[in-house]
């Protein structure tokens, strides 16, 4: 990219060819198609490899779907009638995990909006500190959030306080990775504008960008709060609350229905969610 | 999506047809698939109730002499899900399940797997859970003294038959229990059974979910929670990594008897194979290599044909606290 | 236009203080382009100059140096009291930030925070006099506030001050860009093509705005341009760039068709521009 | 003829914070939970990190390594299969490329997916393909189209209107919109999508260990569970030391596609962005 | 050039196959706001018309209604052996495409796909007549690349076929965008705003080449401009736009100051003008 904006200067071959003048004008020669054929099949053949490696790996047997599909149908079937009597007793453990969901991402998104300008090269020009902010961002995003649930239990016991801190931890590292990179890809003419204006980074970043990646912002919270409810699924299998544990106990007496209210019950967050998000992305856009 | 579902909401207690009609009747027997093709491979689900580790290295054995036994492969994959144990042989993705008791039921009832054997431990079908704890002036009522295996029991508990000391159990309520999922007999469904039947409800209690036994042991003897749940007598899973657990953690009631847990296989099999496979299993019981590689996985000291009517004591146990 | 002066702070004693010089001065991009060859220069305070040049002459290079937002590679420049030198003595931090506080910068492309209010654009031309939690919390001082009004009341675009400057017209956010750099009280004002991409009309609006607060607020006004019927008329002196360096420099007056042929390196209209389209 | 215009007060906005506030406080207020016991948790935390890495126990590495790296491989193999599947539906599912009689039962369809826990999708999987790292493959790829879909017509529906008006005006087809006027805009966010749920799949993978299908989070809950915290030290650091030579190698390869050179993420410096800025600005 | 018009194929036969006339053409946009009132048009084939207008007159729109891109709201509109007309009877599938690859488009925001190379952003012109798998894997026809290697000769930029249209120039997109419209071999060039951002010789550079393009191959060229006085020597006939209806219809050498006063509503160029800023 860089050397093609050298190339295209124009003040580079300007000078010279206008001396030429006169009607018998050189046709530009066609340059030769570049031969990136050879690149793109090394790569194909690079990812083909991995794929095989993996395959082989986990020993891929695709027979097997077409042999045994229809044992899955029968639950499938269950998991599309849910009970609707059930509503009533998940009430308390779908309380439990909205709270969780709702203080988790509360205390992650205001943890990391700051961390995420941290992160962004673009309104951090200050790149030993960008390094270690990333580094530590890259850290807490590498440890599986069942993880998280299992270690925090032993440090802080059983609940939703071990809950909603592993929630945090993993919200931190899904938001600062999204907003950082909005704000990497961010128009930065604004920010330009108020450094020339004399303001200090700190400054020109909150009158200029803050307003820029808010749709961004908002909207990647509230995907973390859909996958706060999701994952509390997980956080229960550790004991940590919420309609986790519900789960565990409705699937180990394959009580499909009741299941599958729960799942339905989900799904109504997630959608409900994603309109809300919809709506105000439009809002702040 | 939302439409389609909700236009065909059922209810989950209302029988549903198929198999699952047979709880409400008595005992599940399983069934048999006399035109099914000889299986060319098995496959055997464990779900552990000690260090699944220890499960991989003791399996080795018991596939190799099924292996032998029955001429075709069969390899061991340990699942630490009892759903996804009984999924897997319901739909003959497994042929051969060593499940709990309340696991073997299950599988009949859905998917008509065949229970076929149980074990025996010391000569006995059937075993108690036990609650032990950290705090033993709490809970005991007389002074803890060694049982035969040297480790500390109160409140007549050193037999090992159950029931015994359910009248200091009431005191759990308010405190720190590791309990196991609730699909696990020994490790949730006696135990809060007896709990209720005392009056203390599972929301008196808060639990620390664990999803062994010898976990539970380990909690209580970390002192992550106050009391345990297990079966009797988990300890001696967790002796041979900490000697002092027999002294620092003590049992102190025990619930009602458990059925044992046992063998069940796949009601896709032909009759012909799932007795031959009760039977390869039954004689390599009976060998040295067998007894020894079996009490390594489940401290089992023999087997023998399934009490099918026993079983049912589980789930009538998990009726009675609300769940099945 | 006379509440502006007449709230203009302390910091407009002087307008000497605000001379502009170039001695030397050459700017080498970091993939080796050179875009100025050693240029030297005076703009005494109070001066409207146009600048005129090919696209890629180095037009914009040569404008944003002034405030520091292209480092330059040799020679030095002076505005006013502070002293732009290249590497290690390049100005930073703090000087670097006031010597931008005096300098206005109006962008071709407006460079506004679309997604926020036109006001608070405006404010943002105040961020050097506003303390950190204040311009955090978005709490701007009243007096702010009302340098901000007066800014947009002059540019006579007062009314939109609480819309989202994305729903402007391209005209009107130009304008909020000439608020934001008055708001900021500067002694110069530099304008990367402020008119490329309006119709004439608002076009000469513009240049129009940008004499009048050159005459009477005495801020020196640096333009860069590609309509040459417009540098002639509303700039004092035009500086012609080719190549990166300076290749004209006189009064408007003095610009006739002669002088922009050399600039451009080609007639502007002959019948053979043909032939020159393969320079660009 | 100008007047000034009053500030205006949203009114929707402050009801929307001050709903938002209320449901935050009451979530806090509500919720059943030891707020004391943070106080502890320094002195807990710090003795947990000693019990974790003081020092790790490395007796047990070579199973880990070999366990992350099915991991991995299960998490390949679910991305690659997730973005073949939800690649073509999410065209279908974006509005203005597909009539909407397609659209919305797939945005539905994709719903539904992400409100299915992952454990249930396993088990589900696992009646048809037994207790295999392959069952865990493909659970991550059911759970992939759920989000990958999502993300997709997300993508395409914000892609820049120029170039789609291009192709309409030139008379180009449906397919063609999509070659020419979707897909040059909306490729590297949907490469650095891929990439970003290749990652979220490797961590997920942890989660299907336990039901049987191998991989490190077997390991890592047996030894949570037997509380032998410097084995689940040293499964942390080949967790961490994997997914981030995963990352960078994944972030090298995305700046190579979006911005044509080859960096290494942690390493790239602040001096190129700002000229690549430029040049942006300035066609 | 000579061998794009040579490779021109039989859709070329006859020119007045690509006629354009407005009927009392009115658009409304679905907001309410009428973009034009009651238009009625001649447009000979073969002819260069340009459109001049404010800001917001309503250029775009009426440009925009002749490949239907901006559908109209009553009347109706004939190109070549096509009718546009609103509602119900609209063009649309098939016809419509085919229409469209009749008349080619430049967009003053040149609409490249910035991330493919110059090459394949021209080969888009051919899309219409390129089977979908094809296009689907880049496997362009043979004739197609030559056609597009030839467009692309014209406008002089063939020597960055294989670059990215990101790494270009303004001046050299919009040529690329006018190598695209080029290798569609349409009867009928619409341009919307060709030459904004550009320096005063790239303007007249590719003016020029849209007069040669008319003149040499025959095709209609329709281009709204900014540039008074590159309408006044370019166009053969001007077109003025106010608030959506016509003000005038003549040749360029008819419109003089006074035309332009009344098409812009004010004078160009007196002392008065910020008393008209209020209208923008
Ligand atoms: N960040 C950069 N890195 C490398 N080269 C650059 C950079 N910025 C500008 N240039 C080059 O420097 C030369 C001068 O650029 P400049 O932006 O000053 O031109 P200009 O006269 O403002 O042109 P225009 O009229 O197109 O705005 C151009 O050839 C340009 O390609
Ligand atoms: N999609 C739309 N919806 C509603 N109003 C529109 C839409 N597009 C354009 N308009 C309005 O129609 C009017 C005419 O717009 P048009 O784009 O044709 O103007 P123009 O003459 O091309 O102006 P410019 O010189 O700024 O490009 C403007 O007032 C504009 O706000
Ligand atoms: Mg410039
Ligand atoms: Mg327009």
């Amino acid at each position: 990219m860089s050397t093609a904006g050298a190339g295209t200067g124009p003040n580079a071959s300007g000078t010279p060819r206008n001396g030429l003048g006169g009607p018998g004008r050189a046709p530009a020669g066609r340059p030769a198609k570049p031969k990136s054929a050879g690149a793109i099949a090394v790569v194909v053949l690079i990812l083909l490899a991995i794929t095989l490696w993996a395959g082989l790996g986990i020993r891929v047997d695709l027979a097997a779907i077409a042999r045994n599909w229809s044992n899955a149908v029968a639950n499938i079937i269950q998991l599309t009638q849910p009970d609707y009597g059930f509503i009533p007793k998940t009430f308390p453990a779908l309380l439990e995990t909205l709270q969780m969901a709702v203080i988790a991402t509360a205390i992650g998104a205001a943890v990391s909006l700051p961390l995420a300008f941290l992160a962004s090269r673009a309104t951090n020009p200050h790149t030993p500190l960008l390094r270690v902010v990333r580094f530590v961002m890259n850290l807490v995003r590498s440890v599986p959030d069942i993880l998280y649930a299992a270690i925090l239990v032993a440090v802080v016991g059983v609940g939703a306080l071990s809950g909603i801190m592993a929630l945090v931890m993993f919200n931190i590292g899904i938001i600062v990775k999204l907003v950082s990179e909005a704000l990497d890809g961010e128009d930065a003419g604004a920010q330009e504008a108020a450094l020339a204006a004399g303001a200090s980074w700190f400054k020109a970043d909150r009158a200029a960008m803050l307003p820029q990646i808010l749709p961004t912002f908002a909207s990647q919270t509230l995907y973390t709060f859909e996958i706060n409810i999701r994952a509390s699924t997980v956080i229960g299998l550790v004991g940590a609350g919420g309609l986790g544990v519900l789960i565990d106990n409705v699937r180990n007496f394959f009580r499909y229905h009741e299941l599958s209210m729960i799942i339905f019950e989900i799904l109504i967050m997630v959608v409900v969610l994603e309109m809300f998000s919809a709506w105000l992305r439009k809002r702040l856009v | 999506g939302v439409l389609a579902l909700s236009s065909c909401g059922v209810s989950q207690d209302a029988p549903a047809g198929g198999a699952s009609g047979a709880a409400a009747s008595g005992p599940c027997a399983g069934t048999n698939d006399d035109a099914a093709a000889a299986p060319k491979e098995l496959t055997l689900a464990l779900v552990p109730s000690g260090d699944a580790k220890k499960l991989v290295d003791t399996v080795k054995p018991l596939e190799a002499a099924l292996t032998d036994r029955l001429g075709i492969p069969v390899h061991g994959v340990i699942t630490a899900d009892y759903q996804a144990a009984v999924e897997a042989i319901g739909s003959n993705q497994a042929q051969i399940g060593m499940l709990p008791s309340l696991q073997m039921s299950q599988a009949c009832d859905k998917y008509g797997a065949k229970p076929v054997l149980q074990t025996l431990r010391k000569d006995k079908s059937s075993y108690a859970a036990q609650m032990f704890t950290n705090n033993p002036s709490k809970y005991c009522t007389d002074a803890p003294a060694p049982g035969p295996n040297g480790m500390l029991y109160c409140n007549g508990t050193g037999s090992g038959d159950g029931p015994a000391g359910l009248d200091s159990i009431a005191k759990v309520k308010g405190a720190q229990v590791s309990m196991l999922s609730p699909a696990s007999p020994a490790g949730y469904i006696f135990p809060i059974a007896a709990l209720k039947a005392k009056g203390v409800a599972v929301e008196d209690i808060s639990p620390i979910k664990v999803t062994a036994n010898d976990a539970s042991v380990l909690a209580v003897y970390k002192g992550d929670a106050e009391v345990g749940f297990s079966y009797w007598d988990a300890r001696e899973v967790v002796k041979k990594d900490n000697p002092d657990v027999g002294s620092k953690v003590v049992v102190f009631a025990l619930t009602d008897e458990v059925p044992n847990d046992g063998m069940s296989v796949s009601g896709k099999l032909s009759a012909d194979w799932q007795k031959k496979i009760s039977d390869a299993m039954l004689d390599y019981a009976k060998t040295p290599e067998g007894v020894t590689a079996l009490t390594a996985i489940y401290q089992i000291t023999g087997m023998k044909t399934a009490d099918v009517a026993s079983l049912k004591k589980t789930q009538d146990a998990a009726h009675s606290i609300g769940l099945g | 236009m006379i509440a502006v002066a007449a709230t203009r702070g302390p910091g407009a004693e002087s307008p000497s203080a605000a001379d502009i010089r170039f001695n030397n001065v050459s700017v080498r991009y970091p993939n080796g382009f050179t875009g100025l060859t050693d240029v030297t220069l005076s703009i005494p305070a109070g001066q409207m100059v146009g600048i005129i040049g090919l696209s890629g002459a180095g037009k914009s290079t040569l404008v944003r140096t002034i405030n520091g937002l292209v480092p330059i590679s040799s020679g030095d420049i002076t505005v006013g009291d502070y002293t732009l030198a290249p590497g290690r003595r390049q100005l930073r931090g703090r000087a670097l930030r006031d010597l931008r506080s005096d300098v206005g910068m109006v962008f071709q492309s407006f460079n506004l925070a679309k997604r926020t209010t036109v006001i608070n654009n405006v404010l943002m031309g105040r961020l050097h006099h506003t303390p950190a939690w204040r311009s955090l919390l978005a709490a701007w001082e009243k007096d702010d506030v009302e340098l901000a009004m007066q800014a947009l009341e002059r540019v006579e675009i007062v009314s939109k001050a609480y819309e989202k400057a994305s729903s402007l017209s391209g005209g009107q956010q130009q304008r909020v860009a000439i608020a934001r750099t008055l708001a900021q009280q500067p002694k110069v004002i530099l304008a990367d093509e402020p008119v490329a991409s309006l119709d004439p009309p608002t076009s000469h609006v513009v240049m129009r705005d940008l004499q009048r607060i050159n005459a009477e607020l005495g801020i020196t006004v640096v333009v860069n341009l590609h309509f040459l019927d417009l540098a002639r008329r509303y700039c004092d002196r035009l500086i012609g760039l080719r190549s990166g360096t300076v290749v004209f420099d006189g009064p408007g007056a003095e610009a006739d068709e002669k002088v922009f042929e050399n600039i451009y390196g080609r007639s502007l209209t002959a019948e053979d521009v043909l032939e020159a389209k393969a320079e660009l | 003829m100008h007047a000034r215009p009053a500030k205006p007060v949203r009114w929707a906005a402050k009801f929307l914070w001050l709903v938002i506030t209320a449901i935050v406080v009451a979530a806090f207020w509500s919720v059943r939970i030891k707020w004391s016991s943070l106080a502890e948790f320094p002195a807990e935390f710090s003795k947990y990190l000693g019990l974790l890495f003081g020092p790790p126990d490395w007796s047990k590495f070579g199973e880990a390594f070999d366990a992350t790296i099915l991991s991995v491989q299960m998490a390949w193999i679910g991305t690659v299969l997730g973005i073949i599947i939800s690649f073509p539906l999410s065209f279908l599912a974006s509005r203005g490329l597909a009539p909407s009689v397609l659209n919305w039962p797939l945005r539905a369809l994709f719903a539904v997916i992400r409100a299915v826990p992952e454990v249930v999708i396993a088990i589900l999987i696992l009646s048809v393909t037994g207790l295999t790292p392959f069952t865990g493959a493909l659970a991550l790829a059911i759970g992939s189209i759920g989000t990958l879909g999502k993300w997709g017509y997300e993508a395409f529906e914000g892609v820049d209107g120029g170039p789609l008006e291009g192709v309409r005006a030139t008379g180009g087809g449906t397919l063609a919109l999509i070659r020419w006027g979707v897909w040059p805009s909306a490729q590297p966010e949907v490469f650095s999508f891929w990439l970003y749920r290749f990652e979220i799949n490797v961590r997920a993978s942890a989660i299907l260990g336990l039901i049987g299908a191998g991989g490190i989070g077997k390991m890592l809950q047996d030894n949570v569970q037997f509380r032998n915290w410097d084995a689940v030290g040293m499964l942390l650091l080949v967790v961490i030391v994997v997914t981030m030579i995963i990352d960078q190698i994944s972030g090298t390869v995305r700046n190579r596609l979006i911005h044509g050179v080859w960096e290494v993420p942690l390493l790239r410096s602040y001096r190129r962005r700002m000229s690549m800025r430029r040049e942006r600005m300035e066609p």
